[in-house]
C-alpha cells in the first residue's frame, strides 16, 4: 500500500494542540525581556508592581482574544476600543439609572452582542469587508458615547459592583486577570475541541472548501464577531470596575494594541494560524514592556521608540526560531549583508 | 445698513469638548445681555483643517465677529487674512495665533498659568519630596509652556524637591491611571503628583485610592472638570487650577463688540487661572461669572483680581 | 490502445444498466457565467449500481454539471430529480443530505487543519462531554485510508501533503456517509498505478452496493475499463450516448472531438543531438533528493518516471532553484551554473511547469493574457519601457491557438477557465521563454485527448527544435511513448535508465518500486 | 474550438484599465454625496470650499496611494502617519540648519525612502510581517521626531518654499492636488503598463507561483515599501507648506484614513486587487463627508456618527452594485430578513 505518512508531520501536529513552535519564539523575546528588567530593576517582580501590571495586561488581552476570533478567519475589527468603551458607558448607565447589578451587565453585554451582530451581519450575510464596516463601526460607537453626555464620565458606581470588578481580587489576582484566565481556558476549548472552534480555523485556511464541506461559513462567521463584541464587553465591565467611573474615553486605541498582541503572539492576519496561548504572550510582551520602561525611569520621549524596537526585535526572534536550519542561515547572511550589495539579491 | 439689525457673533472652539460649554455659556449670556446674536460652531476634531473650512463658512455667511480658540497659529493666518478683508472682526479665546491678523487674545497664558501652579504646588509640598508630573501628550505646545513656567516656579520657590518623571497619558482617563499605577510603583516616595492636563486627576485618583494612598499623596493639576471637582470634594485631590473659560467667552463678546465699534483692542488679555480647593469647590463657577460679568456695558475699569495683561476695552 | 479493455465495468453491468427508475435525472439543464455559455440543456440519468462516465473535451461543461448536481452552482435553468422527487439544491448541504458525494476536479483542503480535521470537516465527531473525538477520528481515517489501500497519518498537517494524498482525502471525504450518489470529476489525474487500482476496487464494491457512480475522466482505458456507460458532452450540449460494451477509443474521441482523429502519440520525427545541454552531479537536498546525476542531450525527451513521492517534483524544483540544495551541481552547456533562485534559472532558458497549476502554476484572478506572459515581461517591452499590449497579445494568442485553449477571450480571468484550460495556459507560459531546457510536470493532468496529443506534439516539435526536455509524468505509456530515454525514480533517487528501446511498463515498474 | 472573440477583449480589459465596475459602486456613492450635500448646501460647490477641500483630499490621498502600492502585494503599511510626519520634520530641520530648498526637499525624501527601505528588507528579507515591523515604525518614527525637539513645531520656513507649497497654486489648483495628479498618473501607468507593477498585482494574485515565474518576489516587495514611504514623504512636504511650520503631530492617525481610502475606493486587504482611481474615488468620499458635515452644520457630536454611517452605507452601495443579478437578490433578501429569523441561514 502507499505510504504518505511524512515524519515530519507528527512534530507539528502534536505540538499545534500544546505549545507550537510558533510560540516558542516570542516566549523566548518574554523570558529575554522579563529577565533583563527584573536584573535592572528587581522591584519589577514585587508582588505589588505584578499585581499591577497583571490587571492592565488582562484589560487588553480579554480584548485581543475577542478580536482573535475574528482574526482566525482572515477578518478583522477595529471597532474593539470603542465597542470597549461604549459597553462600560452603557454599563455606568445602567447604574445611574437605578439598575441592578445583574441588569446593569446584561446591559453591557447585550450591547456588546449588538454591535457585534451589526458587524458580523454586515460582514458575513452582505458581504462587505471587515475593515470597513468595523471602521465605520468604530466612528459610531465613539461618536454615540459622546452625543449621550457629552463626554462627561458616570460617576456613582454603586460600592457593591466595585467590590468585586474593581477592587475585587481572589488570592491576590485581580478580578480581570481572573476574567482572562476563564475566558482564555474557554476559548482554548472551543477553538480546539469544538467543531465550531475548527471551522473558525477552517474557514481562515480556506473559505471556499470550508463552504463546499457543507459548513455555514456565513453563520461561523457572525458568530466570531458576536463573540469578538461580547469580549469588549467584558473587558469594558472590568474597566469600570478599574476606573471605578465609567470614561467616555475608555477603549481609545485599544484596538490596535489588542490587534498587535494576537500578531506578536504568531496569528495570522491571513487567517487560520495562531493560538489563545499565543495571543497572551503577545498581550503579555507588550504590557512588560510598557510597565518596565516606567520602572527604569526611561523619558516619556524615548518610551514609544523604546516600544516599536522591542516589537521589531521580538518578531525578528520569532521569524529566526521558526526559520528551519538553513533558512535561519539565509536570514542571517541577509541581515549580515544588509550593506553589502547582496542584500538586494534573494 | 446692518446697524439696525441684530450684530452676529460666532465662537470656533478647537473641536467637541466639555471644556468649551462654560466658554460658549459665558458667550451667550454676555450676547443677550449686550443684545447680540450668538452662534457656537465646533470641528469635528481638533483639526487645523476642519476649523478653517468652519470659519470660511462663517465668511460665506458675513457674521460679524468670529471668536477662536486655534487649533494652529501659522494654519490659521490665511483663513483669519480673508476674514478681516471680509470686515469680520477676528479675536483668538483660549489658545491665540500670534500670526494672524486676529485683534487680541482672550485667555490663560499657558507659562504665567504654570507659574502660577508651580507657586501653589511649592507651598503646599514645604521645599521638600518627590513630585511625580503627568502630561496629556508630549508634544503639545501649551502643555510645555506649562510645564516651563512650573518648572522654573519650582526651581525659585522649592528648589530641594525633586521633579522624578513626567509621563505621558496620551489625553485619555485610563492610561492616566495606567501610568499613576506604574508611578507609584517606580517611585514609592513619591509624596505629590501633578497633571498638566485635564485627564491627569481624574485618573490619578483610582491609582491614589487602590493603592491606599489617597490624601497620603498631594494631587493638584490643571483643569476643573467634574471629575476633578468630584476628587477634590471627597479629598484625593487638593486643588485644581481652573482657566477662566465662562470669563473668556464673555469677554469674547464685549471685546469684539469693541471692535465693532472702531475700538483698538489690547494684543493680549490674560484671564488668569482660578485656584479651586475644597473650600471654594462649590462657589467658584458663581464667583467667575460674577467677576466676568461687571466687565462690558457701562463697567469702568478692571479690578486688581483681574490677571496679568491689560485691560479690556469698556465701551459706552 | 485497447490495452485495458477487460473490464470489471462490464461485469458487474448486471447490476446496472438503465433499467427501472434513474436515481437521478436532470433534464434541460442550462448555466452560463455571464457571456460564457456553459450548459445548454443538457439531459443526464443515472441509474443505481452504474458507473456513468461524462466525457468531453476541455470546457465541454462536466465539471459545471457536476457542480449543479451537488448544488455548489445554485442558479441555473432546468429540473432535477432524485429518487423521482423534483429537487433543487440551495447548498452543497442539502445535496450532501441526499447522500450525494463529490470530488471536485479542484482540490478543496484546508492546508492549516490535519488530515482528520479535513476529512471529517462539516460533520465532526463528538464525544460524551461534546467535544471533538480526535482519537475516534483518527481510528476511522485510518479505517477508511486503508479501505483505499493508503496510509495517510491522520495528524499530519495537509499543507504537508503531496497532491497524491490530499486526493486520497478528497475521495475518502465523498466516500464518507451513507453515499448513494458519487460524484468523481477527474479522480485519477493526481494518482498513479497502484492507488488507482485501489480506486477502481472500491468503484467496484459501491456499484454491487447499488451505489451509483459519476465517472469523469480523460483517459479513454480507464473509462473503458470501468464504466457501464458513457454519456458525451460537447460545447455545452449532449453530442451522444453509448454503452461502454459498444464502445472503442476510436469512437468515444470522435463523439468527443465530432471527427476523425489521430491520436497516436506523435513520434517525433527528429532524434537528440550530441551536446549535452543539461548535466546534474550528485544534486542532493531536503527533504528527500539524495546524490541524482544525469544528462539531458540537445532536442532530447527525456522521460522521468515513478511512483507518487518518489522525488520528481522536488529534483525539478531543485534543479530550478525554488527549492535550496545542499550539494551538487547544475552545468548547462558544459559551464557550471550557480542556479538559486528561479530567477536565474528563467535567465538560463530553463523552464518549469508545476504539477500543480492551482499554487504553483497560475495566478487565478488574472487573465490569460497575464499569465502567459508573466516569464517573459523584459521580452516584450516597447521602445518606452512599457509592456507593449500588441506583442502581448500576439504570444497569448499564438499559444491559445497552438494549444487549442478553449476562452471566451484572452482577457477572461484564468480563475473561470476550465481546469484542463488552466493547464494549457499553465503551459503557454514557459514555452513563452523559448526555453533550452524545458522541464514538465505532470503536462497532461487533466487535460482532454486532443489537447494531449497536441501536448506530446508541442513537445515533440519543441525537441526537434533543439529543446532539450524533461517530462515528469506518472503515466507510463505517455513516458514510453513520448521520451528518446526513460529516468526512473525511487524515494528520492535514481533507480533506473532506459533507452526507448528497451523501456517497457514491466521494466520501468521494477525500477519504481525498488 | 478555439472561440474567442477579438472584440470581446477590448470590453473587460479597456474597462479595467478606465473605470472598472469595481469602482461604478463607490463612484456612485460619491455622486449621491456630492450631490446631497450641494443640494443642502450650495456654498459646497463654491471654489473656495472645492479649493480647500481638494487639497485637504489630496493630503490624504498622496499617502493612500503609497499604502496602495503595498496592500496591493498583500501586505500593510501602519507607519504612513509617522513617516509623513517625520519626513516633514527633516524638511523643516534642513531649513532650520540653513538647508537650501533642494536640500531640505531631498532630505525628506532621503529619510521616506530610509524609512521605507528599513519596512521593506524587513518584511521581504527577513519576512516578519508587515503588520507588525510598520507598527514598530510607527511608534518609531514618531518618538524620532519628539525626542529632537520635545515637540516644538520649527517655525521660520522660507517664504520661497511657502510659495510653492503652501500658497501655491497653478490655474485655482493648490500644490498638493497638483502634485496628487501626477503622483496618479504615474502610478498609474506604473501599475498597467510596465513590469513592476504587473508583478506587484501578481505577488498579491500568488506569491509563489509569481516567485515561480522567475520573478525577485523579494526586491518587488521591497520597493512597493520604499515607494510608499516616498509618497509619505511627498505628503510630508505639502503639510510643511500646508501648515508653513513643521508640526511635531503632522500625520497622527493618517495611517487609518489612507488605508481606508484605498478599501472604500474597493482595493482588497487580500491583495491583488484595486486600482488608482479606486483609491481617489475613496479618499474623495472620505473629504467630502468630512467637510459637508461642517457645511451642513451638523452637531459636531454627531458628525462622528454620520461619517461612521456614510462609510458603512458607501460599502454596502458598492457590495449591492458589484454582486450579480442573483447575488444582489440574495443580500436585499437578507436585509429585508434581518429581523426576521431568516437572517440567521446562509
Ligand atoms: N465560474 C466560472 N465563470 C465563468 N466561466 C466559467 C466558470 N466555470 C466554468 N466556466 C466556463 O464554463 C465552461 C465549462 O467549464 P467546465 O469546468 O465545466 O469544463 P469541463 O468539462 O469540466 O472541462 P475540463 O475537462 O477541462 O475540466 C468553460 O468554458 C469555462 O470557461
Ligand atoms: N514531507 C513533505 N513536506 C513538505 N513538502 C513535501 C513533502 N513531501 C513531498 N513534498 C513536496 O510535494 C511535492 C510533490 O513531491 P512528491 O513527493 O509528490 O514527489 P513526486 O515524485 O513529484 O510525486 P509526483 O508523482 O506527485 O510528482 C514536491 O514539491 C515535494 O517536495
Ligand atoms: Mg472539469
Ligand atoms: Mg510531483
Amino acid at each position: 500500500m502507499t505510504s504518505f505518512a511524512y515524519d515530519a508531520d507528527a512534530g507539528p501536529s502534536l505540538a499545534r494542540r500544546v505549545l507550537r513552535q510558533r510560540e516558542v519564539g516570542v516566549f523566548i523575546a518574554l523570558v529575554v525581556l522579563v529577565g533583563a528588567i527584573s536584573i535592572a530593576r528587581p522591584h519589577f517582580l514585587a508582588s505589588g508592581n505584578l499585581f499591577i501590571m497583571s490587571r492592565q495586561i488582562a484589560l487588553t488581552a480579554i480584548a485581543a482574544i475577542g478580536v482573535f476570533f475574528v482574526i482566525l478567519t482572515a477578518g478583522i475589527d477595529l471597532s474593539v476600543g470603542s465597542a470597549v468603551g461604549l459597553t462600560g458607558y452603557v454599563c455606568g448607565l445602567a447604574f445611574a439609572a437605578g439598575a441592578p447589578m445583574p441588569v446593569a451587565l446584561l446591559a453591557a453585554l447585550g450591547c456588546g452582542a449588538l454591535i457585534g451582530a451589526i458587524n458580523g451581519f454586515v460582514v458575513a450575510y452582505i458581504g462587505v469587508t471587515p475593515f470597513i464596516i468595523t471602521l465605520g463601526m468604530l466612528e459610531i460607537c465613539r461618536s454615540t458615547i459622546y452625543t449621550i453626555r457629552h463626554g462627561d464620565s458616570i460617576r456613582g458606581i454603586p460600592a457593591s459592583f466595585l467590590k468585586i470588578f474593581g477592587s475585587g481580587e481572589f488570592l491576590g489576582i485581580s478580578s480581570p486577570v481572573i476574567a482572562l484566565i476563564l475566558l482564555a481556558i474557554a476559548s482554548h476549548v472551543v477553538l480546539n475541541y469544538t467543531a465550531y472552534g475548527r471551522r473558525v480555523y477552517a474557514i481562515g485556511g480556506n473559505e471556499e472548501a470550508t463552504k463546499l464541506s457543507g459548513i455555514n461559513v456565513r453563520r461561523v462567521k457572525f458568530m466570531t464577531y458576536v463573540l469578538c463584541s461580547v469580549c469588549c464587553a467584558i473587558a469594558g465591565i472590568m474597566y469600570v470596575g478599574y476606573g471605578t467611573e465609567a470614561h467616555a474615553d475608555t477603549g481609545k486605541d485599544l484596538e490596535l494594541d489588542a490587534i498587535a498582541a494576537a500578531v506578536i503572539g504568531g496569528t495570522s492576519l491571513m487567517g487560520g494560524q495562531g493560538t489563545v496561548l499565543g495571543v497572551l504572550i503577545g498581550a503579555t510582551i507588550m504590557g512588560v514592556v510598557k510597565n518596565g520602561l516606567v520602572l527604569l525611569d526611561v523619558s516619556s520621549y524615548w518610551q514609544q521608540m523604546v516600544i516599536g524596537i522591542i516589537i521589531v526585535a521580538a518578531a525578528i526572534i520569532d521569524v529566526v526560531q521558526n526559520a528551519n536550519a538553513d533558512n535561519r542561515k539565509a536570514i542571517i547572511r541577509r541581515i549580515a549583508g544588509i550593506f553589502g550589495r547582496r542584500a538586494g539579491a534573494s | 445698513n446692518r446697524t439696525d439689525n441684530k450684530q452676529h457673533f460666532v465662537m470656533v472652539p478647537k473641536g467637541v469638548n466639555p471644556y468649551y460649554d462654560p466658554c460658549y455659556e459665558g458667550f451667550k449670556d454676555a450676547g443677550a445681555k449686550f443684545g447680540i446674536e450668538t452662534e457656537f460652531r465646533a470641528p469635528q476634531d481638533f483639526s487645523v483643517s476642519e476649523q478653517q473650512e468652519v470659519i470660511e463658512d462663517l465668511i460665506q455667511k458675513h457674521v460679524d465677529g468670529i471668536a477662536i480658540s486655534a487649533n494652529d497659529d501659522q494654519g490659521l493666518v490665511g483663513v483669519i487674512d480673508e476674514a478681516t478683508k471680509a470686515g469680520i472682526k477676528v479675536i483668538t479665546f483660549d489658545a491665540p495665533a500670534p500670526s494672524s491678523k486676529a485683534l487680541c487674545y482672550i485667555g490663560t497664558v499657558n507659562d504665567a498659568a504654570g507659574y502660577t501652579a508651580g507657586t501653589e504646588m511649592a507651598k503646599r509640598m514645604g521645599d521638600k519630596g518627590v513630585l511625580l508630573m503627568l502630561q496629556g501628550g508630549m508634544g503639545s505646545q501649551n502643555l510645555n509652556e506649562r510645564y516651563a513656567g512650573f518648572e522654573r516656579a519650582m526651581k525659585e520657590k522649592a528648589p530641594h524637591v525633586t521633579i522624578i518623571a513626567r509621563e505621558d497619558t496620551q489625553g485619555k482617563i485610563p492610561v492616566a491611571q495606567e501610568k499613576t499605577e506604574q508611578l507609584l510603583q517606580a517611585h514609592p516616595d513619591a509624596t505629590a503628583i501633578f497633571g498638566l492636563s485635564g485627564e491627569c486627576i481624574p485618573g490619578a485618583v483610582p491609582a491614589l485610592k487602590s493603592a491606599n494612598k489617597a490624601g497620603k499623596i498631594l494631587l493638584g493639576g490643571f483643569d476643573d472638570i467634574p471629575d476633578t471637582l468630584a476628587a477634590i470634594r471627597d479629598g484625593t485631590c487638593q486643588f485644581c487650577l481652573a482657566q477662566k473659560t465662562y470669563k473668556m467667552g464673555w469677554l469674547s463678546v464685549v471685546e469684539l463688540q469693541a471692535a465693532c465699534a472702531g475700538k483698538e483692542l489690547p494684543k493680549q488679555i490674560d484671564t488668569g487661572v482660578l485656584l479651586v480647593t475644597k473650600d471654594n469647590v462649590d462657589t467658584y463657577m458663581a464667583h467667575m461669572k460674577e467677576e466676568a460679568q461687571q466687565w462690558g456695558g457701562e463697567a469702568a475699569t478692571m479690578p486688581a483680581t483681574m490677571g496679568a495683561g491689560t485691560a479690556p476695552a469698556t465701551q459706552k | 490502445m485497447g490495452a485495458g479493455e477487460s473490464s470489471f465495468g462490464a461485469g458487474g453491468g448486471a447490476g446496472g444498466g438503465t433499467a427501472g427508475r434513474p436515481l437521478l435525472e436532470m433534464r434541460g439543464i442550462t448555466k452560463s457565467f455571464g457571456g460564457v455559455h456553459a450548459l445548454r440543456g443538457v439531459d443526464f440519468a443515472v441509474y443505481p449500481g452504474e458507473i456513468v462516465c461524462l466525457l468531453g473535451e476541455n470546457g465541454a461543461g462536466k465539471s459545471t454539471l457536476m457542480k449543479i448536481l451537488a448544488g455548489v452552482h445554485v442558479v441555473y435553468d432546468g429540473e432535477m430529480f432524485f429518487d423521482g422527487k423534483a429537487v433543487r439544491f440551495r447548498s452543497t448541504q442539502e445535496a450532501a443530505e441526499l447522500g450525494i458525494g463529490i470530488v471536485y476536479q479542484e482540490f478543496n483542503l484546508c492546508p492549516n487543519l490535519s488530515v482528520a480535521e479535513n476529512l471529517f470537516l462539516g460533520h465532526e465527531i463528538h464525544n460524551a462531554v461534546g467535544l471533538m473525538d480526535y482519537p475516534e477520528m483518527r481510528r476511522r481515517a485510518r479505517e477508511t485510508f486503508a479501505a483505499l489501500g493508503v496510509k495517510i497519518d491522520p495528524s499530519a498537517l495537509v499543507q504537508h501533503l503531496t497532491v497524491a494524498p490530499q486526493q486520497m482525502i478528497e475521495i475518502a471525504k465523498a466516500l464518507g456517509h451513507n453515499t448513494r450518489l458519487l460524484i468523481m470529476d477527474e479522480p485519477t489525474a493526481p494518482l498513479a498505478g497502484a492507488e488507482i487500482e485501489h480506486l477502481f476496487r472500491i468503484m467496484g464494491e459501491l456499484k454491487a452496493r447499488g451505489v451509483a457512480i459519476v465517472f469523469i475522466s480523460h483517459k479513454l482505458n480507464e473509462v473503458l475499463r470501468v464504466t457501464d456507460r458513457v454519456v458525451v458532452l460537447k460545447d455545452g450540449e449532449n453530442s451522444g450516448e453509448i454503452a461502454t460494451k459498444d464502445a472503442t477509443e476510436d469512437v468515444l474521441v470522435s463523439m468527443m472531438v465530432g471527427r476523425e482523429l489521430d491520436r497516436m502519440y506523435s513520434r517525433r520525427k527528429g532524434s537528440p543531438g550530441e551536446e549535452v545541454v543539461l548535466e546534474v552531479r550528485g544534486l542532493t537536498g531536503p527533504p528527500r533528493i539524495e546524490d541524482v546525476s544525469f544528462q539531458v542531450r540537445k532536442g532530447e525527451i527525456v522521460g522521468l518516471a515513478g511512483l507518487q513521492g518518489a522525488g520528481r517534483t522536488e529534483l525539478a524544483q531543485l534543479i530550478i532553484g525554488y527549492r535550496r540544495k545542499v550539494s551538487g551541481e547544475v552545468r548547462l552547456h558544459g559551464r557550471r551554473v550557480n542556479i538559486r533562485h528561479p530567477a536565474d534559472a528563467v535567465r538560463h532558458h530553463i523552464g518549469y511547469v508545476s504539477e500543480d497549476r492551482k499554487k504553483l502554476g497560475l495566478i487565478l484572478n488574472m487573465t490569460v493574457r497575464e499569465n502567459s506572459t508573466m516569464a517573459i515581461h523584459r521580452r516584450i517591452l516597447n521602445a518606452l519601457g512599457l509592456i507593449s499590449r500588441a506583442k502581448e497579445r500576439e504570444v497569448t494568442d499564438t499559444y491559445i491557438r497552438s494549444l487549442k485553449t478553449k476562452v471566451s477571450s484572452r482577457e477572461q480571468a484564468v480563475r473561470n477557465l476550465s481546469g484542463g484550460n488552466q493547464q494549457k495556459v499553465a503551459i503557454a507560459k514557459w514555452l513563452a521563454i523559448k526555453p533550452d531546457v524545458l522541464i514538465l510536470d505532470e503536462p497532461t493532468r487533466g487535460i482532454d485527448v486532443g489537447a494531449k496529443a497536441e501536448v506530446h506534439r508541442i513537445i515533440a516539435d519543441l525537441a526537434d527544435a533543439g529543446v532539450s526536455v524533461i517530462m515528469i509524468s506518472s503515466e507510463l505509456p505517455e513516458v514510453l511513448h513520448v521520451a528518446d530515454r526513460i529516468l526512473v525514480m525511487h524515494e528520492g533517487r535514481l533507480t533506473g535508465e532506459f533507452s526507448r528501446e528497451e523501456a517497457n511498463e514491466e521494466v520501468l515498474m521494477k525500477a519504481a518500486v525498488a
